[in-house]
């Protein structure tokens, strides 16, 4: 395939009603409630191995997921439940799978850091830093030679702003004028590094536009300034125009797992972002601008928390996959 | 910064680019003979580059450079028969006849190795400016690529590690793609330096054909590099050599008639074009008229580099081919 | 009778993409200089002028993601055919092809398939030198998820190509670059050889040659000159190393009770061993001799004319091999 | 002798070696000293004393490889820490096409002292891309040499000779050992490469095991005790070079063979033992070389199943019990 040109695809269309304010809060809240339910969970013994949580980044997936349709693809990465919750996934079954259970999206063969929802275009969660940047950029491809319609969006934390792979898959994005959104989730570390020790330039911004890739900056707690900006991105990328690069400036809540000290972060810092948590913050304008109550909010968080509880409690009580499972899969008929 | 003012630093400039080329057509007359000598990337036409750089570097430095690497080698300073001899797979060689054309490797002039995996010696020479940093002895460590290591993901680790690290390293870009050509490389930035610009590093472009220029911008980047200890990108733009894609090497612009830079009835054929610009001619004819030369000081210089390459070539050819029980040897140290 | 054309290895797996292609829109054809070049070796020559740049796809050399852009495109619902020029290239796939594409299917439970076919030649042979010379099947076998055919034959690697690119798994293609002339017959019309069914090439009653690739044309050059000495060697091509036909390499050896396994790839932790052992735990009792194996020394493979030659074992060497494994 | 968990007896070895060696640089420090179970005074010394060769690189895998070969080269001794060895295969054009062959093809000129650490292994819970065993992958490319440590002992003294060394050595270590604990000898001692180990004598039948696999197998080699059978547990310790006679030498002591192998069994080092003793001890066996390996399946999540797939005492006993009829 040459160097691109701009062709138009028939529309694929995003679901309205989950771009409202008051939808965009329902996301938030339930991913937030998800991932302190997998924080007691894991806590408490009932998660093996190790999670890595989303809470504080809500914002990104919730604002960014909304302007997608359900067709639409996301590549996820391994802080990844909060991507999988807003593109529709299954409660049950994400908990399922989380707690190893037969009745999860894999069998309980994958756990957090292997989560692939097909219906609803979640190309999966990784255990490879940016693992699934370039799945992202395929997918897009196929939607381009197949002309489908569809988009694709890669999320990735500044880890791999490092990883040749990402340029690699920016390279063939741009000159194929691929439909895909790289959206970068800057939380300040990979892993329990900082990215300013590692990360050269003074703007990453850069290495989206030195490939002539639209690039900007986005508040990644306000999930409104993140819709906008996805909203644009996507816009351009159904118009045949090619990829863009959001750089989301959010910060994780919890560390880097379940369980990490977080010894590498300061006490003030952490505080000074926790003042600007996306949910909360949202909460503010909405009341501010009249357009729903604390008490609405509230019903809103509470449903969330309540559907989430069902579907672990649920979760627990499930079985286990049994010896008969182990092969299932290995290679498809 | 180092203009080249003194008539025998200029000489000497012009006999290494023809030992360059005269070794090029040694190795088109040994592959019209042989009937395997390897897959050879020839230097021709890059000699303004080449020369220029490896005119600069002190004992102790270090050079990695790819497939197309003939140039380098001998343009160092290492023996043109024994490089021939390698090229020839002959016990004679740099290597013992190991290496050949894509592996040549010669420690005691400080070149470290030869890769022919696009994108094997950036990294490599990364590695070489962290050991010249850390061992202290004011080295540093020079990358010679094509413009196609660009595409490669380990291009830009490589950029940021030495950014970030402050290493001394130049990488030296020799970009021959050809405009209206098939790309050599499919990049999606419009210049190639916006790539190492977004990661921080100092950048030049240069007009590969002019070796004087090459030689001030050279020099210039490595006063830079020792004193700062940074890395710097130079971008040489090339006229590729009409038969530089050959796996059998010809004489596709013909061989080397010098007098061409004063007799230019001469030059004829389809790749006149090309050869009235190539490097050689192109800096005989500035001496010429700067009279830095007079054209019997270019002639005996050139018969000098001729009877050089004559001796070199005796001593490939009579070079036996290695042992067979030699293959399994080497391996381990 | 069905009339039979003569194609070389080359043409014969250039002649199954064109008819996938023109079957299954969905077939496209992703690599470097796969397009308007036609190949590095010629060996996707007319699929861009019949097709076009929307099915046969250049890239940049950026090989990680190249193949990491089409596992996520088989994910989406293409059918590619990927190539990766060299061999030796697969080193720089490698996160994205264990990590990845062989994981996918199994760990969403089948919700993904990734029906790719990673295309590849290999081949001692050619003065290429230590990273151009080089296979990695044993690497590739040894990772759960993935199939891996080693074609020898024009026939067989046009039917092999035919199931691989109909396969819903990804499938390494390792083609040897040494039997791209090879001629042979070509069966007409629509034939599949099935993944994972060896063949027996030649029959013979006193020892069993597994010969993996090339290995197979070079051990009928040796069972020739042993049958001018009365004696009956049997070949067996796998064909496919994963999966792998034990049940037709182990009948073999049950009637022989001789085996001798070849490769052209290193022998140190490579296929051999692998076929050694499987004959060594269940043929066990029907053995009379030690399994042998010839393979690669375990050395990087030299470009040099007179060295090269060293790497893969010839007729006389198995020949030879055989001499000693009936008179001990 | 003193009592040591296997991260300090690696520890101990590094330290020395900085210590000796002021070329030695270490890239991916931090998770390589960090959380291993060191003394926090201990690690805080170490750190605060090499500031400047205790580096943290960027996620970029792939060049790092490349740049300790590119740094070994020009004169340093860099240790690599890769971490999990899932990462790696981003790095396995370099380590292979790059590290593999610098000294080979240049006539010997080059020489590459450095040493890719990774861990390998069915770590607990790591799913399938954190559990891998991908030793026979570096096996098989000449000119890689590949250790396998399996008690903190060995780990000192195996990692000084990598260090030591003037190729290029993975050092591939398992999580779950680092917190085992064995008796280490005081000071400065280094095991060479290709001499294996008898870890238990015994004369009924040979099990070869190595890294974590040899705690199991002499776990095994324990019950079988009690079931009457003596078994022989044997650690080659190296892959890359390998030490044949000390297998061999035991097949013919006790005819019998069962290699107990982490990794997936097809193309595994448990193959090529199995092959070797096969053509080169035929004479010896008195019945078929077993191997006990994981299924060939991407390593699942659930426990119950991750325990189904992992190679250990229990199924080792199964096979031994299978094979000598008892």
């Amino acid at each position: 395939m040459a160097r691109a040109k701009a062709v138009k695809s028939q529309k694929a269309v995003p679901n309205k009603a989950a771009g409202s304010p008051l939808a965009l809060y329902r996301t938030m809240a339930t991913i937030r409630a998800f991932e302190e339910t997998v924080q007691r969970l894991f806590l408490g013994g009932h998660i093996p191995g190790l999670v890595h949580l989303y809470m504080g980044q809500e914002a990104v997936a919730a604002g960014v997921i909304a302007e997608l349709a359900q067709t639409d693809f996301i590549g996820s990465h391994h802080r990844g439940h909060g991507h999988c919750v807003a593109k529709g996934g299954d409660l049950d079954k994400l908990f399922a799978e989380l707690l190893g259970k037969r009745a999860g999206y894999g069998l309980g063969r994958g756990g957090s850091m292997h989560i692939f929802d097909p219906a609803n275009g979640n190309l999966g969660t990784t255990g490879i830093v940016g693992g699934s940047v370039p799945l992202a950029a395929g997918a897009a491809l196929t939607a381009k030679l197949r002309k489908t319609g569809q988009v694709a969006v890669s999320f990735f934390g500044d880890g791999v702003l490092n990883q040749g792979i990402m340029f690699e898959a920016m390279n063939m994005a741009a000159i194929w004028q691929l439909p895909v959104l790289f959206v970068c989730e800057n939380n300040g570390f990979g892993e329990f590094t900082s990215i300013d020790d590692v990360t050269a330039g003074k703007d990453i911004a850069d290495r989206g536009k030195a490939f002539a890739i639209p690039s900007e900056h986005v508040d990644g707690m306000d999930v409104l300034a993140v819709q906008k900006a996805a909203r644009t991105a996507v816009a351009r990328a159904r118009d045949g125009k090619g990829p863009s690069f959001l750089i989301c400036s959010t910060w994780r809540f919890s560390g880097h797992h379940v369980g990490d000290k977080q010894d590498y972060k300061e006490d003030a810092e952490t505080k000074a972002w926790r003042k600007r948590d996306p949910i909360a913050q949202l909460a503010r304008k909405l009341v501010a601008k009249k357009q729903a109550t604390q008490k609405q909010l509230d019903a809103i968080a509470d449903e969330a928390k309540s559907a989430v509880t069902k579907a672990a409690e649920a979760a627990r009580k499930l079985e286990s996959p049994t010896p008969a499972d182990l092969m299932e899969h290995l290679y498809a008929e | 910064m180092p203009e080249i003012v003194s008539r025998e630093a200029r000489l000497s400039l012009l006999e290494r680019m023809l030992l360059m080329r005269r070794f090029e057509e040694a190795v088109i007359h040994a592959a019209a003979k042989h009937k395997y000598i390897g897959r050879n990337h020839l230097y021709i036409g890059h000699e303004g580059t080449g020369a220029a750089v490896m005119a600069q570097l002190k004992p102790g430095d270090l050079a990695h450079t790819t497939h197309r690497n003939h140039g380098h080698i001998v343009g160092r300073g290492a023996d043109p028969g024994r490089a021939l001899a390698e090229i020839m797979g002959r016990e004679g060689g740099l290597c013992g006849g190991r290496g050949g054309t894509w592996h040549m490797t010669d420690t005691s002039v400080g070149f470290q190795s030869t890769s022919a995996m696009v994108g094997g010696s950036i990294g490599l020479a990364t590695g070489g400016g962290f050991a010249c940093k850390q061992l202290g002895q004011g080295n540093v460590s020079v990358a010679l690529f094509g413009d196609g290591v660009l595409d490669e993901g380990i291009s830009y680790e490589a950029f940021n590690f030495a950014s970030q690290y402050s290493l001394p390293i130049l990488f030296m870009c020799e970009n021959n793609e050809k405009p209206g050509r098939r790309e050599t490389s499919m990049l999606a930035a419009d210049r190639l330096l916006d790539i190492p610009k977004a990661l921080k590093i100092h950048t030049m472009t240069v007009d590969g054909g002019d070796v004087e220029a090459v030689h001030a911008a050279v020099g210039e980047a490595l006063a830079r590099i020792r004193k700062d200890q940074v890395p710097v990108f130079i971008e040489s733009q090339i006229e590729a050599w009409p038969g530089s894609h050959q796996h059998k090497p010809e004489f596709t612009t013909g061989e080397t008639d010098i007098s061409m830079a004063w007799d230019t009835g001469k030059i004829t054929g389809p790749h006149a074009d090309w050869i009235r610009q190539e490097p050689i001619l192109r800096y005989v004819r500035k001496l010429l008229a700067e009279k830095a030369a007079a054209q019997a000081d270019i002639e005996a210089l050139d018969k000098k580099v001729q009877a050089k390459m004559a001796k070199a070539r005796d001593f490939a050819e009579a070079s036996p081919f290695p042992q067979a029980e030699g293959a399994i040897l080497g391996a381990f140290a | 009778m069905p009339s039979e054309k003569m194609l070389t290895v080359k043409d014969a797996i250039l002649e199954a993409l064109f008819e996938e292609m023109a079957r299954d829109d969905r077939v496209c054809i992703i690599g470097e200089d796969v397009g308007v070049a036609g190949g590095v070796f010629g060996q996707t020559k007319g699929l861009f002028e019949k097709f076009g740049e929307a099915r046969v796809v250049d890239t940049p050399i950026s090989e990680p993601a190249i193949f990491g852009m089409t596992v996520g495109a088989a994910m989406a619902g293409l059918r590619p055919v990927v190539e990766v020029m060299f061999g030796d290239f697969i080193t720089l796939v490698m996160d994205q092809l264990v990590n990845q594409a062989a994981k996918i299917h199994y760990m969403s439970a089948g919700g993904y398939t990734v029906p790719l076919v990673l295309r590849t030649a290999v081949g001692v042979g050619g003065n290429l030198g230590p990273q151009h010379s080089q296979s990695f099947h044993a690497w590739v076998a040894h990772v759960p998820g993935l199939k891996v055919v080693m074609p020898q034959s024009p026939a067989d690697a046009k039917g092999l190509m035919k199931a691989a690119i109909r396969d819903n798994n990804p499938v390494v293609f390792i083609e040897d670059r040494t039997t791209y002339n090879v001629k042979g017959p070509i069966p007409d019309g629509d034939v599949i050889v099935p993944l994972g069914k060896a063949n027996v090439v030649r029959e013979g009653r006193d020892v069993t040659i597994v010969a993996v690739s090339r290995m197979v044309q070079i051990a009928t050059k040796a069972a020739d000159i042993l049958a001018g000495e009365g004696i009956a060697v049997e070949i067996v091509d796998p064909r496919c190393i994963v999966p792998l036909d034990r049940e037709t390499i182990l009948a073999s050896v049950r009637k022989t009770s001789r085996a001798l396994v070849l490769d052209a790839g290193h022998l140190d932790y490579g296929i051999t061993g692998e076929i050694a052992a499987i004959i060594s735990e269940q043929a066990f009792d029907y053995l009379d001799a030690p399994v042998a194996r010839l393979a690669a020394p375990n050395v990087l493979i030299p470009c040099n004319t007179a060295l090269e030659p060293l790497i893969v074992p010839n007729e006389q060497q198995i020949a030879q091999k055989i001499r000693e494994m009936l008179n001990a | 002798m003193t009592e040591k968990t296997f991260a300090q007896a690696m520890f101990d070895a590094l330290s020395i070696s900085m210590e000796q060696d002021p070329t030695i640089s270490v890239f991916g420090a931090s998770s390589f000293v960090l959380g291993r179970g060191l003394p926090p005074a201990d690690e805080k010394a170490f750190i605060a004393k090499y500031t400047t060769r205790l580096l943290d690189p960027p996620v970029s895998e792939n060049v790092l490889a490349s740049v300790g070969v590119g740094s070994a080269t020009a004169g340093l001794r860099p240790f690599i820490n890769f971490g999990t060895s899932s990462f790696a295969f981003e790095a396995h054009n370099q380590i292979v096409n790059e590290a593999g062959n610098a000294r080979y093809m240049s006539g010997g000129q080059l020489k590459v002292p450095l040493v890719y650490h990774m861990f390998h292994g069915i770590r607990g819970i790591g799913g399938a891309q954190h559990s891998q065993s991908p030793q026979s992958m570096y096996a098989n490319c000449p000119g890689l040499e590949v250790v396998l440590p399996a008690t903190p002992a060995d780990a000192k003294g195996l990692m000084r000779t990598a260090i030591r060394s003037d190729n290029p050595t993975l050092f591939i270590t398992h999580t779950k050992l680092l917190a085992t604990k064995g008796e280490v000898p005081d000071g400065d001692y280094a095991i060479p490469f290709a001499k294996g180990e008898v870890k238990r004598a015994g004369k009924d039948v040979t099990i070869v095991a190595m890294s974590l696999m040899v705690l199991e197998a002499l776990k095994a080699a324990d019950q079988l005790k009690a079931l009457g059978i003596d078994a022989e547990v044997v650690d080659p310790r190296t892959v890359v070079p390998f030490d044949a006679k000390v297998v061999i030498d035991s097949v013919k002591k006790t005819g019998r063979l069962v290699i107990l192998e982490e990794a997936s069994l097809v193309c595994s080092v448990a193959s090529e033992i199995a092959a070797i003793v096969a053509e080169q001890a035929f004479e010896a066996l008195k019945g078929p070389i077993i191997r006990v390996g994981r299924p060939h399946v991407p390593m699942p999540y659930s426990p119950s199943l991750e325990a189904f797939c992992t190679p250990d005492a229990a199924k080792l006993v199964d096979a031994v019990r299978k094979l000598l009829k008892k």
